[in-house]
């Protein structure tokens, strides 16, 4: 058996590195992600996408209530600081700003370097990925995400979730999480490998627009953007050129401060890949 | 002696009384270890059925999910974290006084050190307990180690928890060997004197001990030497285990002085509960001899200090945090202080901080009653340490979505409590299978004891107790 | 995911096997770690086509059918299962895009609960039997449906007319009913086009076009552009906070009932302070000319700023755009508002429906909900077909529907889960899911192309012995001796005829393109507004007086009007707005919890004139002070296992909520009591906080700042 | 008192020996049934392979006969008659999944061919009832494991310099061993994920672990 102790060392560390290294310089692609909260209208239809593309289990209200929930992307409702809606004291005088919170898939994520076994690791496209069969459940990588969207099979939610004939309707492109495991959003990497097996059939490269996740696929405001940053043609990248937003940093100096762009807790240094533009107020 | 204490017995200004004849040591410690009373059995039972409890509940959370234990998304840990850093910090006692106060050659330790070493080995088995049962999937937990296999994949080594596997075996195996070695002359006093499987089992442990020049040289050199490689083990795996949470990013567990302070907390611990086992072992085995009150009296003064060790290290925690920039870690902090964990928050300083005033007074510390209790408490205030630790921390975090409090369910419970049943079940058939007190060297303490108090010690000791000098008794009884 | 564009029948005949052994690659509960040969079984197809290959996915095209919308959509199906569903580009109204109730029908689909045999009063049935007893009794039966169109339409009028033309009762809780009479009456057109991409400022009065209102999925995508610099303004006039009151800009609350006389008092201030001519409308000038903000304020709680603010944003972004369907007095004076602000022709244009008038959608009404129950009492319907609609569970419990349809003789449900009306009714015609069945559909909304939306089964019926609608409709017709169908073995067939029909083609090409664009394109004829006139403008004070509450039965995109409670996706899916799960909730405003004492999480017992609901408060500013708002959808009481919880706020509502002129059950109106029960539990929530603690999560910027760069992105 | 004399005890050598001894014979012997449950290997080994690559990466397995609906025999079509895997596990080339052959395919030489034979005329009768046989999944890994036959056809057949591949067969046999010498299919192969690694790490397969588990 040809290098047996080859990766003792290497392999994990290779693709999260820090900030402090400049980064790595490595990568095949950069899959990432831009949101606008301006469009984003928080009806759901991500979230649920989610749930048929992902095998994604419910749980029932009894474990929802106990946050045992295991929605990869979940729509979070705010309402505007500091005022928490309004000037008006007696009523709201605007809407709510809607925030979808799914794996920012940081690029120096603090979830990797603490997995025992190296279920978490980063790919050589810059996904945050995670391996259910390697997972024992330790759960130090949720508990050192900042943005608590890693969830955990506290059961084994498959046969309620998907009592005869559901399972029928169960994505055969990626496993259904047993007892015990971590899992979080991918970025769709069924998609992507599925994208990349119809690009090496056809004998090409991967191109922009090859790849849609299932919650840019559905939404109907077209507020989700996925791409590969390396391509310096896709669109995404042209967003975040436009946005004057720059992986590398843990704080963006733009020259135009009316600029849309960020990234939520990027001064923790941890690098996520998921570019917000703020949503717009009247005032 | 000093003159204020002429007032008072020789049973309280002496660490021994020097005129205890050695025959009686031997005869004290070996029937200890015979025909255990009717409360023995009780309290063997009673750990038994906890530890049952313990299996049970193990065996349900197996069955039905880790979801039985009402952890949640943002409370991945709890009750299993807690006890876990909560008995490392039990084992550091042992180490603590067989191996630092030996290099210190602080001789009251003799008396009490070897169930104290016990201590340490058994509160490092139930802690390795924890994290094995906290796991999802517990079938798989040998993937932390590193091994060959044809798969070619190996654990990640920039894990803490990967470290902690590492330091907890090693610490593990070393103390036991600690515990071991020092244990061989007393194992073969208990030969010579035991008939039945006691000797089969102490002829094969005793490694032949005849004490001789040479086995003694030996013996010495080869005890100091774990002794001095146990200590930095010591400070190491607790800083280890404080690197569990000071590697993370989370406000309130990225603290940089953290080992320190875990180090302070796991001392703390480690010699209330030696003080409790002090007043019980002294109790129930009659060692009033043995285990004095002067004895008592400094082990309370040796807490006393490192309570406020780990009292100062808390403040200079809390100041950082207080006037640093991190306003997640601030808003932590002040959760914790009136948040809904407050009460046990408030209830770890007083345990922890407040109490210890009361090791001021003489009168306290020479109190086997009131000791118990407080000894008691200061543990109650250690495990609400790592509590509180663990805890508000993971119900604030950056993300307001994730702001939730949690109570433990049941079975995190029933884990905690059949840990202590474990713990007691090992103790209890460790101190009616091995002496609990080092004969042979409370026979070298009062040896030296003697030393100071009278010029001729040989004579003196013909004159006095009729039994040969110490050399002759060496060769008789495998003694000092 | 290649969308292999093949041949629809010959797919059909492969699959005649195809589903019955699905787990070629497997894709059954996963076995985790056996890897040990002998344990799984695979089956082989038997006679497949080319471009049936195990392990890769193939997409079909379909037509969605979880709401009245009717979405274009692209199935994926693989060895045999339909997997997922996808917006269809090529559909005009959706283009490839769909909402979470169109995402959530695979569950549907797969459901465990499906019904499976026929049932003759609940007992299991063979097709023949049943059909035969249909056939018996069913003379001169009548129809109570949902929203209709299609060919499915047709084969329910030919057998209505063949049977003595009983009447086709379309119920639909949540519908458009007051804009479109309004739109008719003011524009002589029932359902204008609205472009709310073109518009720069769009007003809602109570038209939840982000929601439920319309077809929401064309309506967001048209936001989706309508929020693209040069960027839209967003206002919303409603009692309670609703989805597109959630996305506003500018959102103004006021008293349930009144709304009609807030957009007077804009139309007030726009003719006063701005000199927006109503010249050729004297009625209307009057009616704004008396409706002064001070009256206004007294009628609704609405400051002069706030109506000022819209009447400036209004004149500021033109063209702007008017939406209401509060009450037909409100989509009144939106549309005379639209006229005035030169919104119509350039936000609001002509509909073109298609030439194919039999084809044309029946919009349902909750006026035909209570026609029905009052026709059922008083005996004047013997027979009656019931599809996809749950007249038991919508119905106000004043109508006492289950009374009613106990005096019809004789009752068939043509469905395919139990609900509450199936059980009331004495044969149950087991239908397949919509991912199973041929139809056809043309939209409510918008598509001036004249398409035809094609709905073709993604995979074999997953309970062999359930029919496709048509296939059902066709078997009563012809049982009824509807002539002209005796050639037709099934509705397969039958659609294929009609639509070549209808495209003047019969060529198999053309059909195949057809199923693989999942539409039709047919004649339309471009009608015109005949706009002009005179309109009076009216406001009925509301039935509740200042101070009392008022019940408001919002619909959510979700559960909808309760069609949707049995899929636990949905029921798991936070409320957009309280981020409840799995239960129903009170919104109250912050004044009105003190004043009756309750605080978060507390049951109340709400009581009108017709019963009383028990649920928990849920407290925001988001509603006004004399509303209460409790989303209707839950609270089923016969609707399988994931459907057993929360309360039916529509029970509580009855005619005196009810609209002057369209006699529309509105989701306003009914005045309530409200009183603690003194219990409390936490509501489930997705999260407890509205506020982000100072964390940059959801963070804002102004308007000014967006348009200095073109909105950056 | 005067404590009574013990003889000196020496340290029991033989005793600790045999102890030892036995304790590592167990540990041994132990190791070895393990290792047998892994890779049973029939005593005396397997015929050496006619088809190239069938030994390669590692040893060949002996998997447990599995009984068929249909006593189909790969020594027969495939050896003897030497047809192309790929004729009949056409899915092989273009998709993830080999798959089972659509029974039309047996009946395209089975309505003329060797319809005399018992087996035969359970086919057609199955055939004929539109049924299609229960197969039995011999090699069958964990459904976290998602391998693609088209990849890796595709990576041998194209880009095989020096691996003494002439022909699909040649590919096949390097996962499913020598298929021409058994009757009904059965594993020969122990494909663990060793097995995988093993021969990606000699191929340059990737290395990524969501290659092959998602």
């Amino acid at each position: 058996m040809p290098s047996l102790l080859g990766n003792v060392f290497k392999g994990w560390s290779d693709y999260s590195k820090g900030i402090e290294q400049g980064g790595n310089q490595k990568y095949e692609h950069m899959f990432s992600m831009s949101i606008d909260l301006d469009k984003c209208t928080g009806c759901n239809a991500c979230s649920t996408a989610c749930y048929a593309e992902n095998n994604l289990a419910w749980v029932g209200e009894y474990k929802f209530a106990s946050r045992q929930s295991m929605h990869w992307m979940r729509i979070e409702r705010y309402f505007d600081e500091p005022d928490v809606g309004s000037s008006d004291p007696e009523s709201l005088d605007r809407g709510a700003s809607f925030l979808p919170m799914m794996c920012q898939q940081c690029n120096a994520a603090p979830c990797e370097p603490v997995c025992p076994v190296a279920a978490t690791y980063h790919t050589v496209d810059a996904l945050n990925a995670q391996v259910y069969n390697r997972c024992i459940g330790s759960r130090y990588c949720a508990n050192n995400c900042p943005f608590r969207v890693r969830y955990f099979n506290f059961y084994d939610n498959a046969p309620t979730a998907w009592p005869a004939p559901m399972d029928q309707g169960l994505n055969p492109d990626l496993s259904v999480r047993s007892k015990g495991v971590m899992e979080k959003c991918t970025f769709c990497i069924q998609r992507i490998r599925g994208a990349n097996e119809t690009a090496k059939r056809e004998g090409r490269e991967l191109k922009d627009g090859d790849i849609v996740t299932a919650c840019q696929q559905t939404c109907p405001t077209s507020a989700i953007v996925f791409g590969d940053l390396l391509d310096k043609t896709s669109e995404i990248s042209k967003i975040w050129k436009r946005q004057q937003v720059k992986l590398g940093t843990y704080k963006q100096e733009k020259e135009n401060k009316d600029l849309r762009g960020y990234r939520i807790f990027e001064e923790l240094n941890i690098e996520p890949k998921v570019l917000y533009l703020e949503r717009v107020r009247e005032v | 002696m000093s003159e204020n204490h002429q007032h008072l017995t020789n049973e309280q200004v002496k660490d021994i009384d020097e005129n205890i004849a050695w025959a009686k040591i031997n005869n004290d410690v070996l029937n200890s270890m015979k025909n255990p009373r009717k409360g023995y059995w009780v309290a063997l039972v009673l750990s038994a059925l906890l530890f049952g409890v313990m299996i049970y509940a193990e065996v349900y959370q197996y069955r039905n999910g880790m979801g039985e234990t009402l952890l949640n998304t943002s409370h991945m840990w709890d009750l299993y974290i807690s006890s876990f850093v909560f008995w490392i910090g039990m084992s550091h006692s042992g180490t603590l006084l067989s191996a630092i106060l030996h290099l210190v050659h602080a001789d009251w330790r003799k008396p009490i050190y070897r169930f104290a070493e016990a201590m340490t080995t058994f509160s490092l088995l139930t802690a390795g307990l924890f994290p094995v049962i906290h796991l999802g999937r517990v079938w798989n937990f040998y993937w932390v180690m590193p091994y060959m296999s044809d798969r070619g994949i190996w654990p990640n080594f920039r894990s803490p928890l990967i470290w902690d596997a590492f330091a907890i075996t090693s610490y593990l195996t070393s103390s036991v060997l600690f515990l071991y070695i020092g244990m061989i002359p007393d194992l073969a006093i208990c030969r010579d004197n035991t008939t039945g499987w006691r000797k089969t089992l102490y002829t094969f442990l005793s490694l032949g001990w005849r004490g001789d020049d040479r086995q003694w040289r030996h013996f010495r050199f080869t005890y100091l030497m774990i002794a001095c490689f146990l200590i930095p083990l010591a400070v190491s795996v607790h800083s280890i285990v404080s690197m569990d949470f000071a590697m993370a990013i989370m406000p309130g567990w990225h603290v940089t002085t953290f080992p320190p302070y875990f180090v302070a907390g796991a001392l703390y611990s480690g010699c209330a509960a030696i003080i409790t086992l002090f007043v019980l072992l002294r109790y129930f085995f009659k060692f009033e001899e043995y285990m004095t009150m002067p004895i008592l009296d400094k082990v309370c003064k040796l807490t006393f200090v490192i309570a406020m060790v780990w009292t100062y290290l808390n403040l200079i925690e809390f100041s950082a945090v207080w006037y640093g920039h991190d306003i997640p870690s601030k808003e932590v902090l002040i959760a914790k202080a009136t948040g809904p964990y407050s009460i046990f928050f408030w209830g770890m300083m007083f345990f922890g901080s407040v109490l210890p005033f009361s090791l001021l007074s003489k009168a306290v510390r020479r109190n086997m009653k009131i000791m118990f209790f407080i000894s008691i408490f200061l543990n109650v205030g250690m495990f609400l340490e790592r509590w509180m630790i663990v805890t508000p921390t993971l119900s604030m975090g950056y993300h307001p979505q994730g702001f939730n409090v949690m109570w433990p369910g049941w079975v995190e419970w029933a884990m905690v409590g059949g840990s202590f049943g474990w713990f007691g079940l090992l103790f209890l058939v460790f101190v009616k299978v091995f002496p609990c007190v080092s004969m042979y060297e409370v026979k070298e303490m009062v040896y030296h004891r003697k030393r100071t108090t009278y010029a001729d010690v040989d004579e003196m000791m013909e004159l006095h107790s009729g039994v040969p000098g110490p050399e002759a008794q060496t060769q008789q009884s495998g003694g000092a | 995911m290649s969308k292999t564009k093949i041949d629809r029948r010959n797919f059909l005949k492969v699959l005649g096997l195809g589903s019955a052994g699905a787990a070629l690659a497997g894709c059954d509960m996963p076995s985790y770690v056996t890897s040990d040969e002998g344990k799984e079984n695979i089956y082989s197809y038997l006679a497949p086509e080319e471009y049936v290959i195990p392990g890769i996915g193939v997409w079909y095209a379909s037509t969605c059918q979880q709401c009245p919308a009717s979405c274009g959509v692209h199935g994926r199906v693989r060895e045999g299962r339909v997997l997922k569903l996808e917006g269809n580009p090529d559909a005009s109204v959706n283009k490839g895009k769909i909402c979470q109730m169109g995402q959530a029908a695979i569950q549907g689909h797969f459901h465990p609960e499906r019904i499976e045999n026929p049932l003759i009063n609940g007992q299991k049935a063979t097709w023949d039997e049943a059909l035969a007893l249909v056939a018996k009794k069913s003379g001169g039966a009548a129809w109570l449906t949902g929203a209709m169109s299609g060919h499915q339409r047709v084969l329910i009028d030919a057998h209505r007319t063949a049977g003595g033309n009983a009447r086709h009762y379309a119920v639909e809780v949540v519908n458009a009913r007051p804009w479109e009479d309004a739109s008719l009456a003011t524009l002589g057109d029932a359902n204008p086009n609205l472009h709310i991409d073109k518009a720069r400022a769009v007003l809602a009065v109570g038209a939840d076009f982000l929601g439920t209102w319309g077809n929401p999925v064309k309506s967001m995508r048209d936001y989706g552009n309508f929020r693209s610099a040069p960027r839209g303004v967003l206002m919303s006039i409603e009692p309670a906070m609703s989805m597109t009151g959630a996305n506003s800009d500018i959102w103004v609350t006021a008293r349930p009932g009144s709304e009609a006389a807030v957009l007077m008092g804009v139309g007030h201030i726009l003719t006063t302070k701005h000199g927006v001519s109503v010249a050729d409308m004297p009625s209307a000038a009057l009616a704004f000319a008396d409706m002064t903000p001070t009256k206004v304020l007294g009628l609704s709680d609405v400051k002069e700023e706030q109506l000022a603010k819209i009447a400036d944003t209004l004149m500021a972004n033109s063209p702007s755009l008017i939406l209401a369907n509060a009450n037909h007095d409100t989509a009144k004076v939106a549309q005379v508002l639209n006229m005035m602000l030169g919104n119509v022709g350039q936000t609001l244009t002509p509909s073109a429906a298609i030439t194919a008038e039999a084809l044309l959608p029946v919009t349902g009404s909750s006026k035909d909900l209570v026609e029905f129950a009052m026709d059922a009492k008083a005996g004047k319907i013997s027979s009656v077909f019931i599809s996809g609609t749950n007249p038991v569970f919508l119905a106000p419990s004043k109508l006492d529907m289950a009374g009613a349809l106990a005096k019809v003789g004789f009752k068939v449900a043509i469905a395919d889960f139990h609900d509450e009306t199936t059980t009331a009714c004495d044969v149950v015609l087991p239908a397949s899911s919509a991912l199973e069945a041929w139809g056809t559909h043309v939209p409510v909304d918008g598509s001036d192309a004249g398409e035809v939306y094609i709905q073709q089964p993604l995979m074999e019926n997953v309970h062999a012995n359930t029919r496709g609608l048509g296939d059902i409709l066709l078997a009563v017709a012809k049982g009824a001796g509807v002539d002209g169908l005796a050639e037709f073995e099934d509705y397969y067939g039958y659609l294929r005829t009609a639509v070549s029909a209808l495209i003047g083609s019969d060529l198999e090409g053309d059909w195949n393109s057809i199923l693989q664009k999942g539409k039709a394109v047919t004649a339309v004829n471009h009608s015109n507004f005949n706009a002009g006139g005179d309109v009076a403008l009216g406001f009925s004070e509301p039935a509740a007086k200042a101070g009392t509450l008022t019940l408001i039965t919002s619909a959510r995109q979700g559960l909808f009007d309760g069609r949707h409670a049995n899929l636990p996706w949905l029921q798991e899916a936070p409320d957009q707005i309280s981020k409840a799960v799995w239960d129903s909730w009170a919104e109250i405003h912050p004044k009105t919890a003190a004043k009756i004492g309750a605080k978060d999480g507390d049951y109340i017992t709400i009581t009108s004139a017709n019963g009383s609901i028990t649920t928990r408060v849920f407290i925001y500013k988001g509603i006004h002070q004399d509303a209460i708002s409790v989303p209707m959808g839950r609270g089923h009481t016969n609707y399988g296992l994931y459907a057993k919880n929360g309360v039916n706020p529509l029970s509580l509502l009855d005619a005196s909520s009810g609209d002057r002129q369209t006699t529309e059950l509105l989701n306003s109106g009914v005045s309530v009591t409200v009183k603690p029960t003194g219990d409390n539990r936490h509501l489930v929530r997705l999260m407890d906080v509205d506020s982000q603690h100072g964390r940059k999560l959801a963070a804002t910027i102004t308007a000014d700042q967006f348009d200095r760069n073109q909105g950056g992105a | 008192m005067p404590a009574d004399r013990p003889q000196r005890k020496t340290f029991p050598w033989i005793r600790a020996f045999i102890g030892t001894a036995v304790v590592g014979a167990l540990i041994v012997v132990g190791a070895q049934i393990f290792e047998q449950q892994l890779h049973p290997v029939k005593p005396g080994g397997t015929p050496p392979p006619r088809v190239p690559n069938a030994d390669f990466p590692t040893d060949t397995f002996d998997g447990k006969d599995v009984t068929q609906p249909i006593n189909y025999s790969h020594k027969l079509h495939a050896g003897d008659l030497g047809i192309n895997c790929l004729y009949c596990h056409t899915y092989a080339r273009r998709s993830k999944v080999a798959g089972i052959p659509p029974t039309a395919k047996c009946m395209g030489c089975h309505t003329v061919v060797g319809t005399e034979k018992p087996e035969i005329q359970k086919l057609t009768a199955m055939w004929s009832k539109g049924q299609s046989p229960a197969w039995k999944k011999v090699n069958d890994v964990p459904d976290f494991v998602h391998f693609s036959h088209e990849r890796h056809l595709q990576r041998f057949l194209l880009n095989n310099k020096d691996m003494n591949i002439k022909d699909s067969p040649d590919v096949c046999a390097m996962c499913h061993g020598d298929m021409n010498t058994v009757g009904v299919a059965k594993k020969m192969k122990p494909l663990t994920m060793g097995f995988c690694v093993t021969c990606h790490e000699k191929n340059k397969g990737p290395a990524d672990c969501t290659r092959c588990h998602k």
